[in-house]
């Protein structure tokens, strides 16, 4: 696949107190080949790393808005520096909500339409490519992943939503029954560059075959390394 | 339905507040958390913080002691858990 | 004015509320000459809530001493049979929790736990700060704990009351445990109108360590620093656990609301890590959680234990609220705290991870030699006691207990009188019927408000038949755990019914390949004042404790919950059973669905017409009487020994325990589950609906390929297991002989609109 | 750290409070569901229900303008999320 001599990517994953699927995302990293590399909320130097994971859970609780406190943590300052720089980042469940409060992504996630958490195994269809998260899924493909949230529902103004639907910054949407309410069943967005991906599903717990529905996830890491290792952008 | 944006309509909608905050001998962890990230964020004047919810509630008509004492009761048994919560219920101006 | 041992000795005479506190007048008496004067109210404060029955078990002690010498027969008899790693008991009875070795250097803690009467009252917060509870109990034994599960009973589905108990009780414990990261995998949802008064919300943590890293609930070391670390102290729960947990309600039942302890899950995640990290640096000698009881328990508990003396400042206890007693600090249940022995030498180190986590800590106090616990507040000594007498030498009660006057006539009014269904039309309907009814319907309404994905090793979770954790990733190393109690059977006949809780358990964990081990247990009953109440646990506990003997597994902890009762009437007996089994790889587990088209289906064991107790006659006629399905451990051994090697060897494709609803709704659950239908044919000799609903234990239905069937059988022979082919997996339907054919589609139907119909309307 | 309880001890603090409600073009699902659950309890009087945030901001020493201006700050970067919510921020009387 790649040469000897390339060293495996190097992944950040992010842990805020209250990070719970930090260990998951690490483990994903590495079943797809990577290497991960854990990031400390209060540490602002990302190690070098080559791409980033912002990992479910509940960061600092959680309790006033998801995502709001953990925004304004020292390493977020560097994420939000790289992304810009295009460092891929891909923000699960809480990190999506991370990403949506830090703006790296439009809208915001509210509480489930029916106001209960909900886990269960969850349909999704690819609806973009083109970015470093999901370039080597195929356009229309349907996965299988786990859900579980309590505050999954994305939203965003009228406009905001149509100029996502127009311009393909819609990565995932959920098939065959929405679990929270969803705009658009949207179940994941890019930004422009297509560099940072934020979705509520977890693509870390479909990864093997005896934990998970499915190994469906694992494309998603896959894919981000794959990216990394394409020799144009091996760093030196 | 109607929304608190179009409450200039025709029709007479009145709307009354329900503001529902943890009891103050209750844990609190939510203004705990607001109250430290703020810390770090540098506002340190701010020697306590409590959240709570707000609840606007549009009523048909007027607002009489009637329809007041209806959102007493809602308060009391669907927004407030009164175990742990308290609420005030007041017309806003 | 402090009430000071000094004013004590100076005031001798000073009338104490000692009864407001639940103490009878001979307890009163005995705290005056252990000390030799009156006590201070402090004294009587942590006198008062340590000798509660909750946390003295006063009433139980005498009956649970059978489970303490279990782990040590059945060594011995293991010693002469199976020698081996797995299964030895590290830690027995008596600590925070067992403590039992799995091979290769790892050992897993587990404990089941109650916290009904809080969830009554506060039904959202009284579960959240269950599971926060449990999981510091295993937290304190050194262990990360790795998942939850939660045995739940409640009133009738219908009943008003069970629409605000249930959703709150489940958004708690998902809220909390979710906030952790603890996979939930696996529980029990009964409903019954004897619990419409009272819920009852059990909680399980299991953990995981290796055997070097076990931690005590221990001040030794004279010298040694005694650290509160977490939550601030604030008036939670104040008088909570004498209170709460040892009076029943008025009748007027939630409307009078004592104080509750709200949960802060993120506090105590972040607790955990910081645990976790201080015990990966050795930092402790000792450690200890505030549960019930607070800092009166911590201290005691840990100074008995230890050098036997220590010396608290209660001026430094950091607190939420600043005008609390000291009193009640000494008795606040506020949650999310922890009490570490600390060298002095490692106080900086200890300090420096809690600040990594910002975790509040301070030193509260020094262990010495002295022999007392003294508590020092505003400059004087309100606390002077010698430990033990608080935390072990609570008063011992052997309540009278007798088999209640009308226990004969409830045995002697068994089923055979009421009317079955007898046509093939009848059989369906009641197939259907059953399907759908409250205790055997599908619980995703409630199951997928909690995470079960979370750590990534959930191998197996409901609405299998145990839970299924991966503990070693490299070998593949985990445990099974399944919870049980029928308290119907239990009610008919409490030996009987503890033992066929107990088989239940066992027969889930074998039933998915793994190997059972040991037992932990959460008695819930009704007033040990009563003596018909006391007869049951009593009897409960006899059966449970010679059940765990016959079947090789030790109880290494569990919980007693008594004055679960509304007036005067008790809630079915209920001795939550957890069995956990260890499995050398969990890719060898077996799942309940059925796997594959043309699969045969067996089924194993012997079915009898045991229809007593049976969800038929409770679902069908309101029925409750007769006596259980009979008790036969032989045979749970050899059918357990029989799932266990067959799974080993691979050649199950399915497997499901038998229990509720019988064969009948076994045969449902494994058809809905992997969407596949069956061809069935009863087996003749009996009579469709006997073979259909009766509830005859040591039962499972397996599935088998065809180049694996020789093997079965010869398992089968070599363990004496009675092995019937019933039919054959496919199709969408259910038929079941010639003349009954259920669509899938219409048993998926019933089976899962039950909960939401009465949870959403 | 004071907590409210201990409000009417010497030290002199001021409470701002901080009202956050979703955007009116923003749907409220939460506060759809109160309000079916309101009707279904027999309040049918009730038109709308938006449920937000109250949040109880006290401050070390007397509100000035620049108090003000420094609890604004905080709702506008922490406590309200400007992308769905808006917000107001009123000294209690
Ligand atoms: N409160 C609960 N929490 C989690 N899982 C539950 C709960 N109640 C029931 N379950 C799961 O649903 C499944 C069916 O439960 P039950 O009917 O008691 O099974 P069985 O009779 O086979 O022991 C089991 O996997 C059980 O663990
Ligand atoms: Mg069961």
């Amino acid at each position: 696949m790649h040469s000897s001599a390339a060293r495996s990517a190097r992944v950040g994953v992010v842990t805020f107190p209250g990070s719970l699927d930090d260990g998951d995302a690490a483990r994903a990293v590495r079943i797809a080949g990577g290497e991960p590399v854990r990031l400390w909320h209060r540490d602002k130097d990302l190690h070098g790393v080559d791409a980033v994971v912002l990992p479910g859970g509940f960061s600092y609780g959680d309790y006033l808005r998801c995502g709001a406190i953990a925004r304004f943590s020292p390493v977020m300052g560097s994420i939000i520096a790289g992304a810009g720089r295009g460092l891929p980042v891909l923000g699960i469940c809480n990190g999506f909500q991370v990403l949506c409060e830090s703006h790296l992504l439009p809208g915001a996630l509210i509480r489930n339409d029916h106001r209960h958490f909900v886990c269960r195994d969850q349909w999704l269809r690819v609806e973009n490519v083109d970015t470093s998260w999901t370039q080597d899924l195929r356009m229309g493909q349907e996965i299988l992943v786990p859900v579980k949230n309590g505050e999954g529902g994305y939203i965003a103004d009228p406009e905001t939503l149509e100029w996502l639907e127009t311009l393909g910054r819609i990565v995932f949407r959920y098939i065959n029954g929405n679990p929270n309410g969803s705009r658009d069943d949207i179940a994941g967005i890019r930004n422009e560059a297509g560099n940072v991906v934020g979705m509520m599903p977890h693509p870390e717990h479909a990864v093997e075959e005896l934990t998970g529905p499915s190994v469906d996830g694992l494309v998603v890491f896959t894919s981000v390394l794959g990216g990394l290792l394409a020799p144009s952008m091996v760093t030196a | 339905m109607s929304t608190p944006a179009e409450r200039s309509e025709a029709r007479v909608t009145s709307r009354v507040v329900v503001d529902v905050m943890p009891k103050p001998e209750i844990l609190d962890p939510q203004g705990q958390a607001i109250q430290k990230a703020l810390g770090r964020m540098g506002f340190a004047a701010v020697s306590a913080v409590r959240q709570g919810k707000r609840f606007e509630v549009e009523i048909d008509g007027e607002v009489d002691a009637a329809a007041l004492a209806q959102v007493e009761q809602m308060a009391e048994t669907l927004l407030a858990n009164t175990v742990i919560e308290e609420f005030v219920v007041r017309v806003e101006q | 004015m402090i009430d000071s041992v000094k004013t004590a000795e100076t005031t001798p005479g000073l009338e104490q509320p000692f009864a407001d506190l639940g103490l009878k007048p001979d307890e009163y008496t005995r705290i005056h000459e252990i000390l030799g004067r009156r006590p201070t109210s402090c004294e009587l404060a942590m006198y008062s809530v340590m000798w509660s029955e909750h946390c003295s078990y006063k009433s139980s002690k005498v009956h649970l001493r059978q489970f303490a010498r279990l782990a040590e027969q059945i060594d011995q008899r293991r010693g002469e049979k199976a020698p081996g790693a797995a299964g030895a008991v590290m830690v027995g009875m008596g600590e925070n929790a067992g403590v039992v070795d799995i091979g290769d250097g790892y050992a897993v803690t587990f404990k089941v736990e109650s916290h009904n009467h809080p969830s009554y009252v506060e039904p959202y917060q009284g579960a959240a700060t269950g599971i926060g509870g449990i999981v510091r109990d295993i937290l304190t034994m050194g262990a990360r704990p790795v998942a939850v599960m939660d045995p739940l009973r409640f009133g009738p589905l219908e009943a008003e009351d069970t629409r605000r108990v249930l959703p709150g009780i489940v958004a708690g414990i998902g809220g909390y445990g979710n906030c952790l990261g603890l996979p939930n995998i696996g529980g029990e949802v009964v409903f019954d109108p004897t619990y419409l008064g009272n819920p009852l919300v059990n909680a399980l943590c299991v953990g995981v360590m290796r055997h070097e890293d076990i931690k005590l609930a221990k001040a030794s070391g004279p010298g040694n620093q005694v650290i509160l670390f977490g939550a601030r102290t604030g008036g939670d729960g104040i008088g909570g656990v004498s209170v709460l947990a040892s009076e029943t309600f008025d009748a007027d039942g939630p409307s009078k609301r004592p104080s509750v302890q709200v949960g802060d899950p993120f506090a105590e995640k972040v607790l955990i890590e910081c645990c976790l990290e201080i015990f990966a640096a050795d930092l402790v000698v000792g450690i200890q959680d505030l549960g019930g009881a607070g800092l009166s328990c911590a201290t005691t508990e840990l100074a008995s234990a230890g050098a036997g003396g220590m010396h608290v400042v209660l001026d430094r206890v950091p607190l939420r609220d600043s005008t609390l007693a000291p009193e009640e600090i000494l008795m606040s249940e506020s949650q999310e705290r922890m009490c570490a022995i600390v060298e002095p030498r490692h106080v900086d180190a200890f300090m420096a991870l809690c600040g990594k986590w910002d975790v509040e800590a301070v030193v509260i106090g020094e262990v010495n030699d002295s022999g007392r616990l003294t508590v020092e507040w505003r400059g004087e000594i309100v606390v002077d006691v010698p430990p033990r007498t608080v935390a072990h030498e609570g008063p011992v009660y052997e309540r009278p207990y007798a088999r209640p006057a009308d226990q004969d006539a409830l045995q002697a009014d068994g089923t055979s009188g009421l009317l079955r269904p007898n046509t093939p039309a009848e059989l369906s309907t009641t197939i259907l019927r059953m399907a759908g009814a409250p205790n055997l319907c599908d619980k995703s309404w409630i199951t997928s408000q909690y995470d079960r994905y979370v750590l990534g090793n959930t191998v197996l979770a409901m609405p299998d038949d145990a839970g299924i954790v991966r503990i070693d990733e490299a070998t593949g190393l985990g445990v099974a755990i399944s919870t049980d109690c029928n308290g119907r059977f239990a009610r008919l006949d409490p030996y009987a019914g503890a033992q066929l809780a107990l088989a239940e358990a066992y027969r889930n964990v074998a039933a998915k390949g793994a190997r059972p081990l040991a037992v932990t247990d959460c008695l819930n009953f009704g007033s040990p004042e009563d003596t018909g109440v006391m007869w049951q646990f009593a009897e409960a506990v006899r059966g449970l404790a010679d059940g765990c003997l016959a079947l090789g597994v030790p109880v290494t902890g569990g919980n007693v919950s008594f004055y679960n009762q509304t007036g005067e009437t008790a809630i079915l007996p209920t001795p939550v059973v957890g069995v956990l089994g260890v499995m050398p790889d969990v890719r060898a587990r077996v799942p309940m669905a059925f796997a594959t088209d043309g699969d045969a289906i067996l089924l194993l064991g012997e079915t009898r017409e045991e229809l007593d107790g049976s969800e038929w006659a409770h679902v069908v006629h309101g029925h409750l009487g007769g006596t259980p399905p009979m008790v036969d451990l032989e045979s749970e051994r050899s059918l357990a020994s029989m799932l266990v090697e067959g799974a080993e060897q691979g050649v199950f494709a399915s497997a499901h325990d038998l229990s509720e609803g019988g064969l009948a709704q076994g045969l449902v659950e494994c058809c809905l589950r992997g969407g596949l239908g069956a061809r069935v044919e009863l087996p003749s000799g009996l009579e469709p609906f006997v073979a259909l609903f009766s509830e005859s234990a040591a039962r499972a239905i397996v599935t088998v390929a065809a180049p694996h069937r020789y093997a079965v059988e010869a398992f089968a022979e070599m363990h004496g297991v009675t092995v019937t082919e019933i039919g054959y997996v496919g199709g969408s339907t259910l038929r079941i002989n010639a003349d009954i054919e259920i669509p899938l589609a219409d048993l998926r139907a019933a089976h899962t609109a039950t909960l939401p119909a009465a949870m959403e309307s």
